[in-house]
């Protein structure tokens, strides 16, 4: 328990080294980029200098840029995001209420690929070298060269438009004060497309890997000393060569999570998804340093979460993994 | 197909403006919304006087001195908190916002020194220097938005909330903002317009991507895309679409130029030969049929053809001739060399329109045609006003500056010289050009309308004859809505007017 | 004393290997008894094993046949699907004779225990239910029961704390320890025939002393036939009451333990018992060398 | 015993695993004379590799001293440390593991030579020649690389690897455990042969009673980390006074061989 | 010569080979076939495909011809790809092997730095990275780059851990090599090869991540690229769909390709990928 709790203790004080390194990083690097909050805004007004500088007061973006960073972390350790410079309102209102959408998206996504293709993955790793396992190794490859953001456009012309089944784009129904199970079942319908543009990728990424991880694990000594002892194939399959191979599955769902927000951006935009993704764009475009921090340090949060569940996961997967970690 | 009352019209919105405060930001972006919430004194007619309708002020005199504008006022408007509308609420507004703080009204009521309210109905403008009723007159439609007094007067006007969630007295109440998702106009039970509006409410619904507005067209989720929404390559398929209709009417008064935006700092583009030469290989016609797929005129300088006031076409133009521009350059000084190169350019064109970009690549080529290579610079919006109006890095420009129906209001700031780094669409290209200053002085100041138009006429020669600048283009855009959406395009300005009369045909 | 297997011309391949790795090797065993099988690394020991439980990959050729005493098994348990997978194993039998025959199951007829222990437990699994599946698939036991006999098995194979082991993972025991519970799962299902293919040679030399002790035990208690490989031919004389010298995939000398020790009749057999160090073998160090 | 070539006193080091504290090697003294072999047995996890690491300073020792040729082979360091490897080398039970796996014969037979400069680089190939022969390997292996030669000329590379720099002490860990019985017979015989002719003593580690009585000359007998006995490799062996001694000793096969052949 | 017997044994890898062939072809003949500006208008505006013998694959938005973009957009994709997957490659290996090497405190800075560049979703670092310093090839390259060089540093890093606790280094060792040497002459080599296994997944990764930059209009527009392509295409996705589709199709294959030809070569090597 202590030990457990130790773990703990270190793991967060990374993580908070992480963040500061991140925070740190992306200010940075977003000071480096020509134009500023107020270049961007004055591109659907114009406005003379008086009006230039003005604004530039107004938000703070005439001081120097170390008592920016100063301000930003000192407000950071108060829970603080500040002020949104575009939106004028709390950058943490801003973020949580984008949140939500990104998470379902990529909780969807997420589900659907790891939950659909580690099954296809069993299914065809069960018989490596056979036809269906060369089948979906072949169709996993091509599915994982496309990209979601052209599949995303494929599957709107097909699907939103050509068939109409279903909607072009948004969460829900535009102001359509559903509640309960009907706006549930609004938003899920609205997620169908998005959810499968950003997750057919890694569902073939999770699919290779089963499979892969199958080949592997039909190699090992103890699927031949299960097969020895003469145990079912269906339970070779499932209790031993696929309960192997899903580990290193677990892992990569963590290290995704990132990649999977990063996709999301792509996919929010041509879905016109209100998420995180979009709000990333839309502050990198209105050069909105603190909500773009805001959202980096959001995801790189939710990143080491989704790491950390992973991890406990991982530890209920895998029997070896705390002695191990102890161990070296 | 019928009118009816009643109804949800369902339009795209491609951007989601941060102030939606039209007073303080007179642009389209904020207009497309908010105009239908927020009124201005006047707005622009195909039929009416001088081109303008009126709105919450019924008439507008001007004195003979230029000191001062009379306007009398709608009787009987309320705001959409039932407070009654009065000719405080016009003086606060043009005092305490437009001249301060609107950014188009910073230099067009530069001047304003009071507005006298003699009663609840009449306005008077006094002005410290005289002021050309023309300008005042062509600025009503778009600078003119009257916001509440009684909502504004307490705490900062730029921090006030009603920014992000506008108080008027239009046809339609703000009714909801979901960030990313859409806005909500509902019906105003008490707007001072007989049996109007007809609809009951206006979503904009986000759209950032700019394939998705046909495409939503075509699903039937939205039933009006304007500014161009639907791609123009996409036209002509979306106008063979049944229930779809393309509409290139109501945006007269919304006239964008196509504009190559020179930096005169560089020797060789100093040189009027050479800005000449690049007139010459620019085949104006090729752009407008291939760019603009035909939704465009061809430019022959700063005012556009469409003007109803000031445009000529009296003025130096330049045919589409490689030859003569490469004899041009070659006059210049600027021979070609071994690998057929005169110089190279950085070539900057503006991102907010698909076709100044497209243009952009377009130019590229036309310019390598006459031995210059140009190369392109994509910039992000911020990183591109940055680039071309604060440090001057660039050669050449692709810009989209608006005609607002003055050239003072936006259009001499393009090319005259003593502007401060860093103001965005102005002349920042380092042109300088002391005659021409001297026109622009002199028309600002001009009371007399005939006069004054003629003198823009003058400007209109000397600007296309020294080239500060290339008009290469105008156009405006283009609604698509389905076939049950009436009394689409009935003004100029039809898009960021109020909609009191459209309807749903039933 | 009747035949369980006799091993009839047979020859094994592996693709893209030259050498035939078994050639026509003929071999009996009888029922009950001990036989070792010793030979040099690549001798073709495993591959002896894995052709006689039907587990060689599919890429194996093999040649001749080896018939089983069917008499021998309890057929009762002819429901138990056919466990190997058919295009991962090589079959027992020749193209040449096709016509149905007896096919041992492993794990139910055949117990096989590998070299090394860590390698041969599945990592994620608890041993009590890695043996436990052996006894519920062949055996028909419902999961309770199947893992009451895993923890009878444990005992019997001593481990200590049975009840804790039950839960422990592979990587919790010592390699000792975890060749125990191999043992288990391999004789869950009591199969005839055990083949413990250099099962203690990974251990060293005190926990081989145990492991070959308990298998002694559990071959006598059982009456379960034991083919024991093994590279070490003392460590076979111990056990065995037959030895198979194998050299290149090749059958050199088959024999009474006492007759393989004293009076080897092959060439490779003797140079195997000369080279063979023994507590009492005569030391080659010339002590004159040392300073002591 | 005049001056040992290696004196370990009151060596020990432990290790942490799953928050415990392990000795893996618990105040361990012994001694090896010039041209000595002196074995280390015991189970498996007795701390024989460990001190084989710390006698060649692979990893550093929690207490006690090493002296090596009369020196404190604990107080070298860096090139002076890298300098005196020359005299205390090491062969490995995997033959392959003992090797970089890119490396040919010549590579590994070259780099002591060019490591401590013992011959010029148009000298080494001859040396390298003279290394195979000296360990009873064709010189046309030289070319080849490392795994295309059997486990058997892989430990012969791996002794000549060991000798080229003229060692006084060699460690071999299980050097033979993994090797067929007819090889382990030929390397023991180098193995022998070195030391007669070149008077290396040896820290010969097995678990093997068999082969330690064969060839050591003295042994000591480990348990968890401490010494439990020690002594003539044969006195201790035929009668062991330990418990683990005697149990190491009875749980070794033993081949009746009533006739000879 | 066996090697690449070897490598052509699965008919993934001949697939994977064929594609990369043709593709390097392309990207080698751009100019020999395509003389001249790709980017030059050539002909009647949104010509669809097989009109013209002279235009075969048609012309987009502005008359240019499609085929020669095609051919050149190649060269952008392959050098995109090849050169992000080198630098991502380079700089993953460097900061492994010193974290590896060092321990300690570098071992733990530069880890910690690892999972920052982890934790920030790579294509939104890219999508900051290039609007910051603007788009042009080399901005871009760098952009992939610094997303897709933690993985090759992590695998570096575990390899040179592992490698450093092998008997052949300890043999390195007692033979007295000088621990530089140990470092670059026996331990990187063979902790190469795990960390070049993963050189086919940067590799497209790279491709499609900057075929989704210029998708957003983020890409050198001096160059044709792929996924500009792409982008300026899907504005006419209904009218001139095969503006989007031809370079959408080119960039499947060609990614494909890489992977079956990666899958190829780590067969053949036997280097088994680890991903963490
Ligand atoms: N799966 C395989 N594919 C190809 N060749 C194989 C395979 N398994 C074994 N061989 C070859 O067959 C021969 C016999 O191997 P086998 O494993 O039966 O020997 P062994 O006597 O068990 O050796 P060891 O004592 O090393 O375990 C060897 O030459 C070996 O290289
Ligand atoms: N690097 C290490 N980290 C943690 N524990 C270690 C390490 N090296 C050795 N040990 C532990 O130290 C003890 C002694 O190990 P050592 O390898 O010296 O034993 P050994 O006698 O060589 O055993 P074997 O005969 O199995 O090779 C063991 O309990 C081992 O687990
Ligand atoms: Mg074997
Ligand atoms: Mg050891």
């Amino acid at each position: 328990m202590t030990r457990a709790l130790t773990l703990l203790r270190r793991r967060l004080l990374g993580s908070t080294f992480v963040l500061l390194i991140v925070v740190i990083g992306t200010f940075l690097l977003l000071e480096a980029a020509p134009g500023d909050a107020v270049d961007a805004y004055i591109v659907s007004t114009g406005g003379d200098t008086g009006m230039i500088e003005l604004l530039r007061h107004r938000w703070g973006l005439d001081q120097s840029e170390l008592t920016r960073l100063a301000n930003y972390l000192w407000a950071l350790l108060h829970l603080d995001l500040g002020q949104s410079v575009t939106f004028s309102r709390p950058i943490r209102d801003v973020i949580l209420e984008r949140l939500p959408t990104t998470l379902l998206l990529m909780g969807s996504a997420t589900a659907l690929s790891f939950g659909l293709g580690s099954s296809l993955g069993i299914y065809a790793g069960a018989r490596p070298g056979s036809f269906r396992d060369r089948f979906l190794s072949i169709g996993s490859l091509a599915l994982y060269a496309v990209p979601g953001f052209w599949l995303g456009l494929v599957l709107i012309v097909i699907f939103a438009v050509d068939l109409r089944w279903l909607p072009i784009g948004g969460i829900e129904t535009i102001a359509s004060s559903k509640t309960g199970l009907a706006r549930a079942a609004d938003i899920a319908i609205h997620l169908v497309l998005p959810v499968s543009a950003l997750g057919f990728i890694y569902l073939a990424l999770y699919l290779r890997m089963m499979r892969a991880g199958m080949a592997e694990a039909w190699r090992q000594d103890f699927v031949l000393a299960a097969r020895s002892r003469g145990l079912s194939r269906r339970r070779i399959v499932l209790a031993h060569v696929a309960r192997n191979a899903l580990l290193p599955l677990v892992t990569m769902l963590g290290l995704q999570s990132a990649q999977m927000l990063g996709g999301s951006v792509v996919i929010e935009s041509v879905f016109a998804v209100p998420g995180l993704g979009r709000l990333a764009q839309e502050a990198v475009a209105a050069r909105d340093t603190p909500l773009l921090l805001g959202i980096i340090l959001t995801s790189a949060v939710l990143v080491i979460v989704v790491n950390l569940l992973v991890d406990v996961a991982y530890a209920f997967l895998d029997p070896r993994v705390g002695a191990s970690e102890a161990g070296a | 197909q019928t009118p009816k009352k009643g109804g949800r019209l369902v339009v795209a919105a491609d951007s989601e403006p941060r102030n939606l405060n039209p007073a303080i930001v007179a642009s389209n972006g904020v207009f497309f919304i908010s105009s239908k919430v927020v009124e201005t004194l006047a707005e622009a007619s195909f039929d009416g006087k001088d081109g303008l309708q009126p709105r919450l002020a019924l008439s507008w005199e001007g004195a003979a001195d230029g000191l001062s504008v009379t306007f009398k006022l709608r009787d009987g408007v309320k705001w959409h908190d039932g407070k009654p509308f009065t000719s405080a609420d016009v003086a606060f507004s043009a005092l305490q916002i437009w001249k301060p703080l609107q950014n188009l009204g910073r230099t067009v009521f530069k001047d304003l020194a009071a507005v006298d309210t003699p009663d609840e109905l009449t306005a008077v403008f006094k002005f410290a220097k005289p002021t050309p009723f023309q300008l005042i007159r062509n600025a009503l439609p778009a600078l003119s938005s009257v916001v509440p007094k009684h909502v504004y007067e307490t705490g900062k006007i730029e921090e006030n909330p009603a920014n992000n969630a506008p108080v008027g007295t239009g046809p339609f109440k703000f009714a909801e903002y979901k960030a990313g998702q859409y806005y909500r106009l509902q019906k105003n039970t008490d707007y001072w317009g007989k049996d109007e509006p007809w609809l009951d409410e206006i979503v904009y619904q986000v759209l950032p991507d700019r394939t998705s507005a046909a495409a939503a067209l075509e699903a039937e989720e939205i039933q009006l895309a304007a500014f161009s929404a639907v791609p123009l390559a996409d036209l002509d398929r979306i106008s063979k679409v049944p229930g779809l209709k393309v509409i290139t009417k109501g945006y007269e008064g919304l006239t964008y130029q196509l504009v190559v935006e020179i930096n005169h700092r560089r020797k060789e583009l100093a040189d009027l030969k050479v800005r000449q030469a690049i007139a010459h290989a620019i085949d104006k016609d090729f752009v407008v049929k291939t760019v603009f797929l035909g939704y465009a005129a061809t430019a022959t300088g700063p005012v556009p053809k469409n003007d109803p006031q000031f445009y000529t076409a009296d003025v130096p133009t330049y045919a589409f001739d490689v030859a003569k521009a490469n004899a041009l350059l070659d006059e210049a000084g600027y021979k070609k060399g071994p690998d057929g190169k005169r110089f190279s350019l950085k070539l900057l064109p503006a991102p907010y329109f698909n076709e100044t970009k497209q243009f952009g690549d377009y130019l590229r080529q036309a310019l390598a045609a006459i031995g210059i290579d140009a190369e392109l610079v994509n910039n992000d919006s911020p990183a591109h006003i940055k680039a071309v109006y604060t440090d001057h890095a660039f050669d050449l420009a692709v810009g989209p500056p608006v005609f607002r129906g003055d050239p003072a209001i936006s259009t001499t700031i393009l090319v005259q010289s003593g502007i401060p780094d860093g103001v965005p669409f102005s002349n920042q290209g380092g042109y300088k050009n002391e005659d021409l200053d001297a026109l622009i002085a002199k028309a600002s100041e001009t009371l007399d309308t005939a006069a004054r138009t003629e003198l823009y006429k003058e400007f209109q020669k000397k600007v296309a004859a020294d080239l500060p600048l290339i008009n290469v283009a105008e156009w405006s855009f283009i609604s698509v809505a389905r076939d049950t959406v009436g009394k689409i395009a009935n003004n100029p300005r039809w898009a960021v007017s109020n909609w009191a009369d459209t309807y749903l045909a039933g | 004393m009747t035949a369980l297997l006799s091993i009839r011309d047979l020859s094994v391949a592996y693709r893209g290997n030259g050498r035939e790795a078994l050639k026509n090797i003929n071999l009996d065993v009888a029922a009950g008894e001990r036989i070792a099988v010793i030979g040099e690394s690549g001798s073709g020991k495993s591959t002896l094993a894995l052709v006689i439980a039907g587990l060689l990959p599919p890429s194996a050729r093999i040649e001749g046949h080896i018939d089983w005493q069917t008499t021998e098994f309890r057929s009762s348990h002819s429901f138990a699907p056919p466990s190997v997978l058919p295009e991962m194993s090589g079959r027992t039998e020749g193209a040449k004779d096709r016509q149905p025959k007896f096919v041992p199951l492993g794990g139910r007829d055949i117990g096989l225990v590998f070299q090394d222990p860590s390698a041969s437990l599945d990592p994620v699994m608890t041993v009590g239910k890695q043996i436990a599946e052996v006894a519920h698939t062949h055996l028909g036991l419902d999961w309770p029961q199947a893992f009451a006999r895993a923890k009878t098995l444990l005992e019997r194979v001593r481990l200590p704390d049975p009840d804790a082991a039950m839960h422990a993972y592979p990587h919790q025991l010592s390699g000792g320890q975890k060749q125990r519970v191999a043992i288990a799962a391999a004789i869950a299902a009591s199969p005839k025939l055990l083949i413990a293919d250099e099962a203690t040679s990974a251990l060293d030399t005190i926990v081989q002393a145990e492991i070959v002790s308990l298998i002694r035990q559990l071959v006598a208690e059982d009456g379960m036939t034991l083919l024991f490989i093994s590279h070490d031919i003392a460590l076979a004389a111990e056990l065995a009451d037959r030895i198979a010298v194998f050299r290149h995939g090749e059958l050199v000398e088959l024999g009474t333990t006492a007759q393989i020790a004293s009076a080897p009749h092959h060439v490779y057999t003797r140079a195997l018992l000369d080279a063979h160090i023994g507590l009492d073998t005569e030391p080659m160090l010339r002590r004159a060398g040392a300073s002591v | 015993m005049s001056s040992p070539l290696l004196a370990v006193s009151g060596l020990a080091k432990g290790y942490h695993r799953g928050g415990k504290a392990i000795a893996a090697v618990d105040n361990v003294s012994f001694a090896i004379g010039p041209g000595e072999t002196l074995a280390l047995a015991g189970p498996s996890g007795s701390g024989k590799s460990t001190i084989a690491r710390l006698v060649l300073r692979l990893v550093e020792p929690d207490a006690g001293r090493i002296a090596f040729e009369g020196d404190d082979f604990l107080a070298l360091n860096g090139a002076a440390l890298r300098a005196r490897r020359a005299r205390l080398q090491m062969v490995f039970q995997d033959p392959l593991a003992a090797f970089n796996p890119r490396a040919t014969v010549a590579r590994v037979l070259n780099d002591p030579l060019r490591i401590h400069g013992i011959a010029s680089r148009a000298e080494r190939p001859r040396r390298i020649v003279a290394l195979l022969e000296r360990v009873g390997l064709s010189p046309n292996l030289a070319s080849r690389a490392i795994h295309e030669i059997s486990g058997g000329q892989r430990q012969r590379v791996a002794i000549a690897r060991a000798i080229a720099t003229k060692p006084s002490l060699i460690v071999l860990d299980e050097a033979v455990s993994a090797l067929d019985v007819s090889v382990r017979g030929d390397i023991l015989k180098l193995l022998l042969d070195l030391q007669t002719k070149e008077r290396i003593a040896y820290l010969f580690i097995s678990h093997d009673l068999g082969v330690v009585r064969a060839i050591a000359h003295r042994v000591v007998i480990l348990d968890a980390g401490r010494i439990t006995e020690s002594g003539d490799a044969r006195a201790v062996i035929n009668a062991p006074q330990s418990a683990i001694g005697r149990e190491l000793v009875a749980a070794t096969p033993k081949l009746h061989r009533t006739t000879a052949p | 010569m066996s090697v690449l017997r070897r490598f052509l044994r699965t008919p993934e890898a001949i697939a994977g080979a064929i594609i990369l062939a043709a593709l390097f072809a392309m990207a080698l003949s751009a100019s020999l076939f395509f003389p001249g500006d790709p980017q030059a208008i050539a002909g009647p505006a949104l010509l669809p495909p097989f009109q013209d013998w002279g235009l075969p694959l048609g012309t987009d938005r502005l008359g240019r011809d499609v085929l020669a973009e095609l051919f050149h957009g190649s060269r952008t994709s392959l050098a995109v790809g090849l050169a992000a997957a080198a630098a991502a490659l380079v700089i993953g290996a460097i900061v492994g092997t010193l974290a590896g090497f060092a321990g300690g405190l570098v071992d733990e800075v530069l880890m910690r730095i690892t999972d920052a560049f982890q934790t920030v979703p790579s294509f939104l670092l890219a999508l900051a990275f290039v609007s910051v310093v603007g788009p042009s090839l080399g901005v871009v390259v760098v952009a992939i780059a610094l997303g897709a060089w933690t993985g090759p540093a992590r695998v570096a890093r575990a390899e040179v851990l592992s490698i450093r606790e092998r008997d052949y280094v300890a043999g390195a060792r007692v033979i007295g090599m000088h621990p530089l040497e140990i470092a670059f002459r026996e331990v990187l080599p063979n902790a190469l090869p795990p960390v070049l296994a993963l050189s086919s997944v940067i590799v497209a990764a790279a491709i499609l991540t900057e075929a989704a930059l210029s998708f957003l209009g983020l890409g050198d527009p001096n160059r044709v690229t792929w996924g500009g392509m792409i982008a300026e295409g899907r504005t006419v996705l209904r009218t001139a769909p095969f503006l989007s589709v031809i370079p959408g199709v080119a960039l499947v294959l060609t990614v494909l390709g890489v992977y079956l030809a990666g899958e190829g070569v780590v067969e053949t090597t036997a280097v088994r990928r680890s991903l963490s």
